[in-house]
């Protein structure tokens, strides 16, 4: 069982090379083959999953082959299986499944049909690679790759230039954070000897590793997470990633890849753990992108863009539970938001795909049209908001609490967040439901998703009621994912019944107060815009990081140009051809004293005399010299030479 | 005859039957070409299958007295660290004479010149004597000189003399360091090896100068900043199959030289020049990666790109660890198929539209998704793309300098930010957005094409998933090589 | 006077001269070309003669004059070159037939005065040969009756010639009042006494002043480019080769061998003419639009290079010359052959000429090539052996690795016109696309050469082997 | 007398020689002057036999050897004079002008 784990990535990534090679002669264009394998992988995640919860199987679990050897180093190929991959397995294998088979539905008609599912297939590959490698190489290597399967489904319509240019941001603005990520390895290199894991564990477990060195290792590697896993100030690109068709928003930008930069934190917890300074810079940058994030929502027209700042800032809430200590919390609240965040944006791909615009003040009205997206819809919308007993509430309240357990503030600030997210999300959904339809035409072609396509809403709808709720009875889900010496999952210091009950009534509060504005009084938004247009303003221009981006890029731009202009004016034209043009032009002066000396030749043997005089003459005249000066010349130095020495 | 004997000279019988070919039999000459070209190339497969990966000294050695006057041998031999870049040589060689098939005017001449320039190549990397070596070394740039000069573009003369000149006249200083060497050996001599354990006993100001006469001579080749500035031009002006080879092949002989000698031999001096390397090393990286991102022009961006991909090339020989040169000498091969495939692509599209600007293109995926596919793997590779073949020696390289050197490895990493930058805006204009309607008329990439680019981006995605393919040959001979500097 | 035997190839050739003259005057004029055989066939047997002498290590020497390999050497570089010019010269079309007789007679005569040189012990015979060697040549020189260029190239010659004999004569009877003797054999037992004396010194530089005209040594190589344009090519060839080569020879005797290296105050002065011929000689060619006049400055630039061994003057750079010398025979013989062959067809020596005469004649062009760049000294080429050689003398030295490292800078300034010559065969395309002939003669010299350009590059060794023989000089 | 006299006046003869050279226009007096430097020579040549090595011919016998060399290169310099004047018609230095560069 076990043993066969490591099959899982492999076999993706042969169906993905299946399907670019055969994919016209399978069924459903090859589709049929990506479900398949995805449905086998979510099979397999599950029994484990059953059995790791039965005890019947011993973790953690590894294996590996050697992949190549440098200098004295062994690079080994393998896998290793805890808790904490079962969890992100079945998440990745779960909602891959799902989502391929809406896509069916989705994507249908589409010329590259085929080419999609091979991006999904290879997507799913990467991402099960960056789940279940035993080795920090080969972990960096599938969350690169993860990256530019993003990047080529961010770009997957690429005829739109909005699309390709949103592919590019994400792909340079994940690589930038990479870039942490690869010095980060290094130094966790230098640090231990090693890239696997197990060993990483062992060492960070034994205080081996400096706690400097963790802590440098920590934060650059942070730096990666934050590209990847959109915290501030990278999340720029996640909102404009937007730009790809639904199913990829919900499997890639707010699932699982997303979600692999916190899976990255969890794996290296034990690193982690040894530097406070890490920790906590972990933990504020996840509070500053959870608040951030959501009060850029609040300003939001576009459904797909609201929905992906609330992915933004519930990867703010992880990655504050991770760094207060909440190992087990934040993990949590990665499993139950990558159901109901991938349901919502299912949902909402159902009403684009129905009304072909993103824009919510263009929809409206759109529950009796479209029952079934709008109730899970509606699901999805509780879950978040953290209303019980959906999964949302079991979740965030344990990261609430842990916040609180460490540190108000961040308490403090994640409550807010909560706050908004309550009321963004009501905000989107009477937008989009309720209320009188703002567009006629739009709404009345309007309809129903087909069944491959309702179906997997049903499915989400229903774990996002449930798993909450399941997943902590008998502590289940904290005897699979844990950490020894983080924060326990179920806190008694705290008052846990009262953080939960504080977070529910703001939740449901804000949510009413969203309800009552945008569906009765839509009148009061429209006037908060205009008397707070500073602070919308600066929503709108995202607290000018975009701006702030941009302005590096001219700046490389600029550096790019001058740097280019100093190596051809300068460095080729001048410094290197520079040597030409002054050999040729000391061979002009030479070809000149010829031309005016052997021109001249015996000739001016004629006009020269001793005198001073007669040689200013000759100056005058251009006649310098002569050939048979020169050596009368020479004569008259050898002979002084003579006579010197 | 030894097996490495044998590859130096079946280019050379090529060439010489290709001149006793009349010129207007075309067919016939391209035929010769490629027979004697795969010739090679099967040669040096056998080569390679035949390496004792064990063994980390000299293989296939073959010495025999050349001029006793100076003590000149000819010596040749492969170890870990040449014998895949031979293997690269025959491979790159067949592929670009393949891909030049379609040069259409002065066929016999353009042939015989380029397996004249296969054996100069080969020579270098087997030469076990200094005094071949630099007979080999200086045969490239002939051939070199004419098939930039003769086959080339508008600004063709220049390219060609400019890569001459600037060429030679690093090799003529390298010439001199090469001869102080000998005349401080004793018993005088050009082997290397002997060099090797000599060069050491060398008081360090003499070393220093060496080192830096033979540093001139192979950094002009690499090339390193500041003595970049023939390549933009040179790979520019050239024609496709010469680029494939000046990138894929000759800018590794100057590497490889520094590697396989100033490194080993004069190991005082590297101490000494150590800081200067590394700051090279960085500004290639980062200033070629610069300077790639302004060009408007399709092949210049590559051109330039390998300025910086050799740039982490030396970043690897920086490290002096086995980590590092271990990239280092991977970085070489794969740079060599990728950035080779990469030329080839910029031909391809040349030949159909006769630009390479890049502005002037746009959404040529949606018409062309072979060609597109083809070169998107092909750049992503180039810009450090786990599981395909770049990131391999491009992290290696990164690692092993970063023991050593961290902060300027961690400037050096805005390299790889820039490059993907550049690489990806490259894409973004020409591949992707709406399809410019101006193209509508050209065909997709063709039969004779995909036989010379599919190799090479089959081999970057091997070396990619399996670099124990190549690393396992490295390896040994590097491990060994390092511990002896050590 | 038994030893006078030794000199049999020198007294036979004159005789030659002689006899070919004379039958000049009665042989009919359809029949001249009969007369260039002659000559060419006592070249070629006083060289079989020369080659027996030294395969059967006949030395010796008289008052005057000595016989040792490194003569034997250089009279046979004399007189293959000889034989080269003369098979040159049987189809150039400025010859008249009725002036064959005197033209082959002088060739010959100034080669036996160049064989005289070569073995010159003392200073006044030195001269004496130098004049015969000088007089034949002002008159083949001017040879060219019709062609202002040629009597122009020759007077310029005869004037330089004149002022540098006239310096070299005083300094000669300088040298004699400091020492007492002209004779070089007498002059080494005292040698130790008169290194300060100011007469001496001078002496020895003026005399200088008088090789360094005829290996056109700057500030002495005026004459070189206007002679060698104005002259019949195979003269050209002949002066910018055999002449140089002698006068080569001869200088190193005296101030590499027979006056001991230490002893010369002025090797400093030597070396910075060296350098400055190379860098002048280099300089100019670069803007020549005439291929003569290029090969000219070339072979001043050429003739710099070689100064580096004997400023160097050890073993190896004695070595070095010798085989510079082998090496720069065949080259410059080769490439002034093909200039002549192409100059026959398109009627120019300008460049243009050049354009695209790969289309017309590919084997021409890559046999030019070859002398170009083994001129410029790349390998495998036997120019690049010759170099290599050079600076391995001087970096041996220490002293002199600066003039190596000029020797480099200038190398690389020489293959740009050299290349540029390439440039115009392979890349220019010309309106004239007919092939170029080679006339048998020219072509054998062209074969002969191009085949010694590449070999002698690619099996150095028996060459090596031989100069290695040759560089003790007798004293 | 002593033999620096005649040193002085040999100096004296190469130097007018010299000064001719470079000065005059006319070939045959620029010929004229190099025959007053070799003459020069012979001076040098006959005063350092007579002064300082009293003993020997050697000194004289060369003069008697420059003397003749200098006849056989003014007989060859004056037809090589009559051979340009037939071209250009000029026994004026500064018209031997078309080879230059």
């Amino acid at each position: 069982m076990l043993e066969y784990v490591y099959i899982l990535p492999l076999l993706s990534f042969a169906v993905a090379g299946l399907i670019l090679a055969f994919g016209r002669w399978l069924p459903l264009k090859g589709a049929s083959a990506g479900i398949l394998v995805a449905a086998w992988g979510f099979s397999q995640g599950l029994m484990l999953f059953v059995k790791a919860i039965q005890g019947t199987i011993t973790l953690p679990y590894e294996m590996s082959i050697p992949w190549f050897s440098f200098g004295g180093n062994q690079a080994t190929l393998g896998v290793y299986v805890d808790g904490l991959t079962i969890a992100m397995l079945i998440v990745v294998t779960a909602v891959s499944l799902l989502v391929q088979i809406y896509s069916t539905g989705y994507m249908h008609g589409d010329p590259r049909f085929k080419r999609f599912y091979c991006y999904l297939s290879l997507f799913t590959a990467s991402m099960l690679g960056v789940t279940l490698t035993n080795n920090m190489m080969v972990f960096f290597m599938c969350w690169e790759l993860v990256g530019v399967c993003s990047y080529l489904l961010i770009g997957f319509w690429f005829e739109k230039q909005s699309a390709a240019y949103a592919g590019k941001k994400a792909f340079i603005t994940t690589k930038l954070g990479d870039l942490g990520f690869l010095v980060g390895l290094m130094v966790l290199f230098y640090a231990t000897g090693t890239f696997e894991i197990s060993k990483i564990q062992e060492l960070a477990h034994a205080g081996m590793i400096p706690a400097a060195a963790a802590g440098a290792a920590g934060i650059l590697m942070f730096l990666g997470a934050a590209g990847k896993s959109a915290q501030f100030p990278l999340f720029i690109w996640l909102p404009d990633a937007m730009e790809g068709p639904s199913p990829v928003s919900a499997l890639i930008h707010a699932a699982t890849m997303v979600a692999a930069g916190v899976y990255m934190v969890a794996r290296l917890y034990a690193v982690y753990a040894l530097s406070p300074i890490a920790m906590d810079t972990v933990a504020w940058t996840g509070a500053i992108t959870a608040f951030m994030a959501a009060s850029l929502a609040l300003t939001c027209f576009d459904l797909k863009r609201v929905l992906a700042f609330s992915t933004v800032s519930q990867l703010g809430y992880m990655m504050m539970a991770l760094g207060v200590g909440g190992f087990t919390a934040g993990m949590f609240h990665l499993t139950t938001h990558a159901y109901f965040k991938a349901l919502l944006f299912l949902a909402a791909g159902s009403v684009i795909h129905a009304v072909h615009t993103n824009d919510m003040r263009e929809m409206g009205g759109l529950r009796h049209k479209m029952p079934i997206t709008y109730i899970t819809f509606l699901l999805g919308t509780l879950a978040l908001c953290g209303i019980p007993p959906f999964a949302g509430y079991f979740s965030k309240d344990e990261v609430l609490a842990a916040a609180l357990a460490r540190n108000p503030v961040l308490f403090a600030i994640g409550a807010m967040a909560a706050a908004m997210t309550a009321f963004y999300m009501a905000r989107a959904l009477v937008m989009t439901f309720h209320g009188k339809p703002k567009d006629a035409h739009k709404h009345d072609h309007a309809h129903e998703s087909p069944a491959v396509m309702t179906g997997p809403l049903i499915l989400l709808g229903a774990v996002s009621v449930v798993s909450g709720f399941v997943l902590t009875r008998h502590e289940m889900f904290e005897h699979l994912v844990n950490f020894e010496g983080a924060l326990p999952f179920e806190l008694h210091h705290v008052n846990h019944s009262a953080v939960a009950l504080f977070s529910s009534i703001v939740a449901a509060l804000s949510m009413s107060l969203g309800v009552w504005l945008y569906k009765a009084r839509p009148d009061i938004p429209a006037a908060c815009r205009e008397t707070f247009s500073p602070i919308v303003n600066m929503l709108e221009k995202r607290y000018w990081l975009d701006a702030f981006f941009l302005k590096l890029v001219d700046i490389g731009d600029s550096l790019s140009r001058f740097m280019f202009s100093f190596d051809f004016n300068f460095l080729d034209q001048i410094a290197i051809d520079g040597w030409a043009w002054l050999t040729l032009k000391l061979s002009k002066i030479q070809g000149w004293l010829d031309d005016h000396v052997v021109d001249a030749a015996l000739n001016a043997t004629g006009t020269i005399t001793m005198s001073a005089g007669r040689m200013a003459r000759l100056a005058q005249t251009g006649l310098v010299q002569n050939y048979l000066l020169f050596v009368a010349i020479a004569v008259s130095i050898f002979a002084a030479i003579a006579f010197a020495g | 005859m030894s097996l490495l004997s044998l590859i130096v000279v079946t280019p050379l019988i090529g060439a010489l039957l290709i001149l006793a070919i009349p010129g207007t039999r075309t067919k016939l000459i391209q035929g010769v070409a490629l027979v004697f070209s795969a010739l090679t190339l099967l040669l040096t497969g056998y080569l390679y299958a035949a390496f004792d990966k064990t063994v980390v000294l000299m293989q296939f050695v073959e010495k025999l007295s050349w001029i006793p006057a100076f003590n000149i041998n000819y010596c040749v031999g492969v170890d870990g660290l040449s014998v895949a870049l031979v293997t690269l040589t025959g491979l790159l060689t067949m592929l670009a004479i393949i891909y030049s098939f379609n040069i259409t005017v002065r066929i016999k001449e353009f042939f015989f010149w380029f397996l004249l320039l296969e054996v100069g190549m080969l020579g270098v990397f087997v030469a076990l004597d200094f005094f071949l070596f630099y007979v080999f070394w200086e045969l490239t740039l002939v051939p070199m000189y004419f098939l930039i000069g003769v086959w080339g573009g508008p600004k063709k003369e220049y390219a060609a003399i400019k890569f001459f000149l600037f060429t030679l006249f690093g090799s003529l200083l390298m010439l001199l360091g090469i001869l102080a060497l000998y005349f401080n050996s004793m018993p005088h001599t050009f082997d290397m090896m002997e060099l090797i354990k000599q060069g050491s006993l060398l008081p360090r100001a003499m070393q220093i100068w060496i080192f830096l006469a033979l540093y001139v001579g192979f950094a002009i080749k690499i090339p390193a900043f500041p003595f970049h500035t023939w390549l933009p031009l040179a790979h520019v002006e050239a024609p496709t199959g010469v680029s494939v080879i000046l990138a894929g092949v000759m800018l590794k002989m100057g590497t490889y030289g520094i590697m396989r000698f100033s490194f080993p031999a004069l190991p005082e001096a590297t101490k000494w020049f150590m800081p200067f390397l590394i700051v090279i090393a960085i500004i290639n990286i980062v200033y070629g990666a610069f300077c790639a991102m302004a060009q408007k022009d399709l092949k210049k961006m590559v051109a330039y790109s390998s300025v910086n991909h050799m740039g982490y090339c030396m970043l690897g020989m920086t490290a002096m660890s086995g980590i590092g040169w271990n990239g280092a000498v991977l970085q070489m091969i794969t740079h060599g198929l990728i950035t080779g495939s990469l030329f080839f692509l910029v031909g391809v599209i040349y030949d159909r539209a006769h630009t390479r600007d890049i502005d002037a293109f746009g959404g040529l995926a949606a018409k062309f998704p072979v060609y597109a596919g083809l070169m998107i793997i092909q750049v992503m590779a180039s810009l450090g793309l786990p599981g395909l073949a770049g990131f391999v020696g491009e992290f290696l390289c990164f690692l092993g300098a970063f023991n050593v050197w961290p902060y300027y490895v961690a400037v050096g990493t805005i390299g790889i930010l820039v490059t993907a930058a550049f690489f990806l805006r490259m894409i973004e204009k020409v591949f992707l957005g709406p399809f410019n309607e101006k193209w509508a008329a050209l065909k997709d990439i063709g039969f004779r094409e995909m036989v010379a680019i599919v190799p090479l981006v089959l081999l970057t995605v091997i070396i990619g998933v399996w670099p124990k393919f190549c690393l396992d040959l490295i390896d040994p001979t590097i491990t060994y090589l390092v511990g002896m500097i050590k | 006077m038994s030893n006078l035997i030794l000199l049999n190839p020198e007294i036979i050739l004159a005789c030659a001269g002689l006899l070919i003259l004379l039958a000049g005057a009665f042989i009919g004029e359809s029949r001249a070309k009969l007369l260039f055989h002659l000559g060419t066939i006592s070249a070629a047997a006083v060289l079989g003669m020369v080659v027996t002498q030294a395969v059967m290590a006949a030395y010796g020497n008289g008052t005057m004059w000595v016989l040792d390999p490194a003569a034997q050497l250089f009279k046979f570089i004399i007189l293959l070159a000889t034989v080269f010019t003369l098979l040159l010269s049987v189809n150039y079309h400025a010859i008249q037939p009725r002036h064959v007789g005197t033209y082959t007679a002088l060739v010959l005569w100034a080669s036996c005065g160049m064989m005289f040189l070569s073995g010159a012990m003392d200073l006044i015979y030195l001269l004496i040969s130098l004049e015969l060697i000088s007089i034949s040549c002002f008159i083949l020189t001017g040879f060219e009756q019709k062609n202002p260029r040629s009597a122009e190239g020759a007077i310029k010659y005869f004037l330089m010639g004149g002022l540098s004999t006239a310096v070299t004569i005083y300094g000669i009877s300088l040298f004699y009042g400091a020492t007492g003797t002209t004779n070089l054999f007498n002059y080494v037992s005292s040698v130790d006494l008169h290194f300060n004396d100011p007469a001496y010194i001078m002496g020895m530089l003026f005399i200088l002043v008088g090789f360094g005209f005829k290996i056109s040594m700057v500030p002495f190589h005026f004459w070189a480019p206007d002679a060698y344009e104005g002259a019949p090519t195979p003269i050209t060839a002949y002066l910018s080769v055999a002449s140089k080569l002698a006068a080569l020879g001869a200088m190193m005797r005296i101030f590499a061998s027979v006056i001991p290296h230490y002893a010369i105050s002025s090797t400093l002065v030597i070396a910075v003419l060296a350098a400055l011929t190379m860098t002048v000689g280099n300089l100019t060619a670069l803007f020549q639009t005439n291929v003569k006049r290029l090969l000219a400055y070339s072979s001043i630039a050429q003739a710099g290079y070689m100064l580096i061994g004997l400023v160097v003057a050890d073993p190896i750079g004695r070595e070095s010359v010798f085989f510079y010398a082998l090496a720069y025979l065949v080259t410059n013989m080769g490439a002034f052959a093909v200039a002549m062959v192409v100059a026959g067809k398109t009627g120019s020596y300008e460049l243009d000429a050049y354009d695209g005469l790969a289309r017309r004649s590919l084997g021409l062009s890559i046999v030019m090539v070859m002398f170009l760049l083994s001129l410029a000294g790349i390998p495998p080429l036997v120019g690049f052996v010759g170099k290599f050689y050079l600076f391995a003398s001087a970096v041996n030295s220490h002293t002199y690795l600066w003039l190596a490292v000029l020797g480099v800078v200038n190398s690389v300034v020489s293959v740009y016109y050299y290349m540029n010559i390439a440039r115009r065969m392979f890349f220019s395309e010309s309106k004239d696309v007919s092939a170029v002939e080679t006339d048998i003669y020219t072509a054998g010299v062209i074969f002969v050469t191009s085949a010694a350009t590449l070999l002698m590059g690619l099996l150095p060794e028996t060459f090596m082997r031989i100069v290695k023989g040759c560089v003790s000089f007798h004293s | 007398m002593t033999l620096s006299y005649y040193l002085a006046l040999s100096g004296l003869l190469f130097t007018i020689g010299l000064f001719g050279v470079l000065t005059r226009r006319n070939v045959i007096g620029i010929l004229m002057s190099i025959e007053l430097m070799l003459n020069a020579a012979n001076i040098n040549f006959v005063a350092f036999n007579r002064f300082l090595y009293p003993g020997q011919y050697a000194g004289q016998l060369n003069a008697i050897f420059i003397i003749t060399l200098a006849a056989a290169e003014v007989v060859v310099g004056l037809a090589l004079v009559m051979a340009i004047y037939k071209n250009i018609k000029s026994v004026y230095v500064e018209d031997y002008n078309i080879l230059k560069g």
